[in-house]
């Protein structure tokens, strides 16, 4: 992602960074293998919510959207929607190096090999699969990113739209679901 | 009525917004250690809110807009009516009916303008929001109106000073424990804890009513929120626990009440919306009616 | 073992068995034709193999045949009987078993999403299941290269040996 | 009423997994509901034929994450009775040390996460945080916390460390002692016995007809079918343990035999640690060469388990080369998750839809492979 090293942010702009840091909703998106280590991560033992982060239901309400390892073509449609219809800003961590580089499954014709070809990814964690103390780090990390207005993804997203809908229409064909085809 | 008085109600809102608020971190850490972990910070709430203020968001019609700007303005004319402790922003208007009036308004306000995102499960969750609450207000008006009935007053600082005249033992709680349990249960119902958290069942319906709201609808969402819980748990504390003679003895009731019904519903799976339906209509109904029976025939409690 | 012989003698009784093998003590492997496929499948489900654990397929490209493989259980004497037929490779039609094990139906139809197997009599089978706006030869045939619809697809990361950091020595 | 299309899953908070159901609900019924996988599909099969059969350690595990142990074993078992491998005796009983240990966590990770549907979350946070000892256990062992690759062809990949006995030992009691907690939270919550009890039933001939096993089984036909029973696998004939069964499956059984199934595996733990061999080899010496460049004789053999949720299996194809020909898995929850829900989640109300996944034991990795 291009970072502006020079903060251009206005005052408003860094309170409510602030404000957005401490306080991450969860899109958790269980897209592959990477999702059996986040329940340990929210529950009793690592605790996320001591970082103020937390599941949410549904996509509108999020703030950040967990890639949770490998994703099938099938899964990107159903990302790339859940994604675009999140409210800026947004975020996107990428979990394991299947999102970025294909990991163990790099030759497979259904999943894909990175995923910041499709989405702006702010974060990657590597691992197969994270750890539960791995994925703290990093939210603790991104929460630093936020705070700095590093994590600008969503405006990389909005300015170049051109070039990631050109990249999902080419290993999609399509990006938008019809999903009544198989009944 | 002047500007002073919109001056002090909007102070006594502020403050009840900050006091709630508060509380409602608090709560959650309370669970979190209930669920042996660490919890949020106790000012989460504040930044959860003020976070969704700040995020853009889509609207989805003008009805959804509206409909959100008109739940949040009549909860919170409603909390202006609500005595806070002893002070009252706009005094001898703090009656019951006035109340269910006008929180009426914001509950339609939500109804529309959750039905108005035009998602299915919103309309689901809405129409569990209804018969949820049509299920926990007849046995909650049927015992508040047996205590108009007794005390030949509906005004809740009325109500509240006439509980303080026999200290302790005066409170309505004691006088009449059916409808104190009632009354206790109904606000499960009322601020949608489980077991009576169906329409807002996130794994059954996707958070209900609030699954199209992001951004500065969810964080209007989520005042509204801390405002009706103000209202109800502050209704219960002056129908039923002798209000506050002092703000530091009503905000401890009140704190006591919320804390303790929280803990309750996080130890309890929810009900189905039928069986919570059910529920009320047998056993709450059942005690209003016998406490009402009381009160009205016997007379038990009202000397 | 002794269950295991009776049943060898039975089936070899009744049917025209192709070949008949025995990898284990508790597992029966038979070979049949395709027209009596169905036969053995229905009397095998009389005499207690109520369960179909699973239905498979194997492409042998040099034989230029594909293998299906019925494996029906019998819970009650541990025996697993894997029923084995040929169809010919470019002509892979086949009869769908729904009516006798209706659990059989997504098998069916995960079988022709794979290797396209045809099973006629299951609507169902002939529908997607696990690919979407599939447009390639059935991912499971053996002449089918993954790795090249991969690279063709999916673009891969370049290697950029400068994106490793450098570490740091902490002193 | 009008019918509403609506979407439980993929990213359902009700739905367990990268799955999806659709339903067309009226009112609050549930009218028609089609399964759609394959969120999850990955090509295993296909990518397994272009690995060496060692190389297929590292994804074996991979296919089903709840419970990533039973697809080794069924890997090894096949392999070795393709090969005619002989499995040192240790070994037998570290294997199955390991797989209980799995079970129990499965187990754990279910018991608690019944609490999601419901609305209890209280549970899941405890059980997720219980589950996580387990995990620590098999890191030490292992060296992972969720994928070991620790069975392999020929025995187990390494003995177990020094001193692990007492501290499963102990864990196992902490285990015990918490279950009644548990059990009291859950089980015996009024509310939850009102929604669970004599709803989503799953009468017998469904069994036979979907081809249900595991839990959903056993509760049904009343008889003990488990593979660990009708054909035994590592030294499970060697142990002592009874597992529940019954003629009516309700969703309150399905989840109290969870209750059984786990204090049966913490039996057999148990006898495992006093019965196994105290010293000896854990792994068969397989090949004399390179190990990538082993091959296994030609033949074809299928061979299963007893997973947490039922009958896990392996179809193995060799045709003597260094790679595996075709293997074909079969997930346990394959006829549920499918064929279940389109023929029996419909005439549910759409509370249950999360509950019928949970208690039916829809696992969405393992159907999509």
């Amino acid at each position: 992602m291009t970072t502006n090293s020079k903060d251009m942010r206005k005052t408003w702009e860094k309170i409510a960074d602030y404000f957005r840091a401490h306080s991450i909703w969860m899109k958790w998106y269980c897209t592959g293998c990477g999702a059996i280590e986040m329940p340990p991560t929210m529950t009793s033992r690592f605790d996320m919510e001591q970082l103020g982060m937390g599941p949410m239901a549904t996509p509108r309400q999020a703030d950040v959207l967990l890639i949770t390892g490998y994703l099938s073509a099938k899964t990107l449609r159903r990302v790339i929607y859940s994604y675009e219809q999140m409210q800026d800003p947004k975020y996107v961590v990428g979990f394991g190096s299947c999102t970025l580089n294909g990991g163990i499954y790099f030759d497979s014709y259904a999943t894909m090999t990175r995923l910041d070809h499709y989405l702006p990814v702010d974060l990657y964690i590597a691992g197969c699969m994270p750890r539960p103390e791995a994925i703290m780090n990093a939210f603790d990390t991104l929460i630093k990113m936020i705070e700095k207005g590093e994590a600008k993804g969503w405006r990389h997203y909005q300015e170049n739209h051109d070039w990631y809908r050109k990249n999902q229409l080419h290993s999609l064909k399509e990006v938008y679901v019809k999903d009544e085809f198989h009944e | 009525m002047n500007l002073m008085n919109f001056v002090y109600a909007f102070l006594l809102l502020l403050a009840a917004f900050v006091f709630q608020t508060t509380l409602t971190g608090i709560n959650r850490k309370v669970v979190a250690r209930l669920q042996r972990r660490r919890g949020p910070r106790f000012y989460q709430q504040f930044i959860d809110i003020f976070k969704a203020l700040s995020k853009g968001s889509t609207t989805h019609g003008w009805v959804f807009d509206f409909g959100v700007v008109m739940a949040l303005g009549g909860i919170m004319a409603t909390a202006i009516f609500i005595p806070f402790g002893p002070l009252k922003a706009v005094p001898a208007m703090d009656n019951i009916f006035i109340i269910a009036y006008v929180l009426a308004v914001g509950m339609l306000g939500m109804a529309m303008s959750a039905s108005g995102s035009g998602n299915p499960w919103a309309s689901i969750g809405v129409s569990r929001a209804l018969t949820n609450m049509l299920a926990y207000d007849i046995p909650f008006m049927m015992v508040v109106f047996g205590l108009i009935f007794a005390f030949d007053t509906s005004s809740l600082s009325g109500l509240a000073a006439i509980q303080r005249e026999g200290g302790f033992l005066g409170w309505h709680v004691i006088r009449f424990p059916l409808g104190g349990i009632v009354a206790m249960i109904s606000l499960q119902g009322m601020l949608g804890k489980k077991p009576f958290d169906s329409f807002i069942a996130p794994a059954e319906i996707a958070s209900g009513p609030m699954v199209e709201y992001g951004g500065r609808h969810l964080g209007m969402l989520f005042l509204l929120h801390e405002f009706s819980t103000f209202i109800e748990v502050s209704l219960i504390v002056h129908l039923f626990f002798g209000g506050g003679a002092t703000v530091a003895a009503f905000l401890v009731k009140y704190a006591l009440i919320y804390t303790f019904l929280n803990i309750v519903s996080n130890v309890l799976p929810r009900f189905k919306i039928d069986q919570a339906v059910t529920f009320f209509y047998k056993v709450p109904l059942a005690l209003a009616v016998v406490q009402t029976f009381l009160i009205i025939v016997v007379g038990m409690g009202v000397a | 073992m002794n269950s295991m012989n009776k049943l060898v003698e039975e089936l070899k009784g009744r049917f025209t068995l192709l070949e008949v093998l025995l990898p284990d003590q508790q597992q029966l492997i038979v070979d049949i034709d395709q027209m009596h496929l169905h036969a053995l499948l229905s009397h095998l489900k009389a005499t207690g193999f109520r369960q179909l654990s699973l239905l498979t397929a194997v492409d042998w490209i040099e034989e230029n045949t594909f293998q299906l493989v019925y494996i029906v259980f019998n819970w009650d004497t541990g025996i697993h009987v894997l029923v084995r037929t040929k169809l010919p490779r470019d002509k892979a039609v086949f009869r769908t078993i729904t009516g006798i094990y209706p659990g059989a139906q997504y098998y069916e139809r995960d079988v022709h999403e794979f290797f396209g197997v045809a099973f006629e009599g299951n609507v169902m089978s002939f529908k997607p299941l696990f690919l979407e706006l599939w447009d390639e030869l059935p991912p499971m045939r053996k002449d089918f290269d993954p790795e090249a619809y991969s690279r063709e697809k999916f673009p891969e990361r370049p290697y950029v040996p400068q994106f490793v950091p450098k570490v740091e020595v902490v002193e | 009423m009008k019918e509403v299309k609506l979407f439980l899953g993929p990213q359902h908070p009700g739905m367990h997994g990268n799955y999806s159901a659709h339903m067309y609900v009226e009112g609050d019924m549930i009218n028609k509901s089609y399964a759609l996988p394959g969120m999850l599909h990955r090509g295993f099969e296909k990518l397994m034929e272009r690995r060496h059969w060692m190389g297929n350690l590292a994804l074996i595990p991979r296919i089903c994450v709840i419970e990533p142990d039973p697809n080794e074993m069924v890997y090894a078992m096949s392999i070795e009775k393709l090969a005619g491998i002989e499995v040192p005796e240790r070994a037998h009983w570290i294997r199955m040390i390991i797989l209980e240990l799995a079970r129990l966590a499965a187990n754990l990770m279910a018991i608690g996460g019944i609490g999601a549907p419901v609305g209890l979350y209280t549970s899941v946070y405890w059980g997720v945080a219980d589950r996580d000892l387990v995990l620590d256990i098999f890191e030490k062992i292992t060296g992972a916390r969720v994928y070991h690759m620790y069975i392999v062809p020929g025995g187990v990949r390494k003995d177990l460390p020094e001193g692990i006995e007492e501290e499963i030992l102990g864990l196992l009691d902490y285990i015990e002692a918490r279950l009644p907690e548990f059990y009291d939270l859950v089980m015996r919550s009024p509310i939850f016995q009102t929604r669970t009890r004599d709803n989503i039933l799953l009468p017998e001939e469904v069994v036979w007809e979907l081809g249900v096993t595991g839990i959903g089984m056993r509760s049904a036909v009343n008889k003990e079918y488990d593979i660990r029973k009708v054909k035994p696998y590592a030294r499970y004939d060697q142990v002592a343990f009874s597992l529940p069964y019954g003629p009516y499956s309700d969703a309150f059984t399905r989840v109290d035999f969870k209750y059984v199934e786990m204090a049966q595996s913490i039996s057999i733990i148990r006898q495992s640690i006093e019965k196994m061999p105290k010293e000896g080899p854990v792994r068969a010496r397989i090949a004399t060469g390179s190990a990538l460049r082993w091959r296994v004789p030609p033949g074809m053999v299928y061979s299963c388990v007893e997973s947490a949720r039922g009958e896990y299996g392996y179809l193995v194809v060799s045709d003597g080369r260094e790679m595996p020909y075709r293997i074909a898995v079969r997930g346990s929850s394959y006829p549920q998750g499918l064929l279940g829900v389109e023929k029996y989640l419909p005439g549910h109300r759409i509370d249950d839809a999360s509950l019928w996944m949970d208690t039916m034991g829809v696992c969405a990795p393992e159907i999509d492979r």
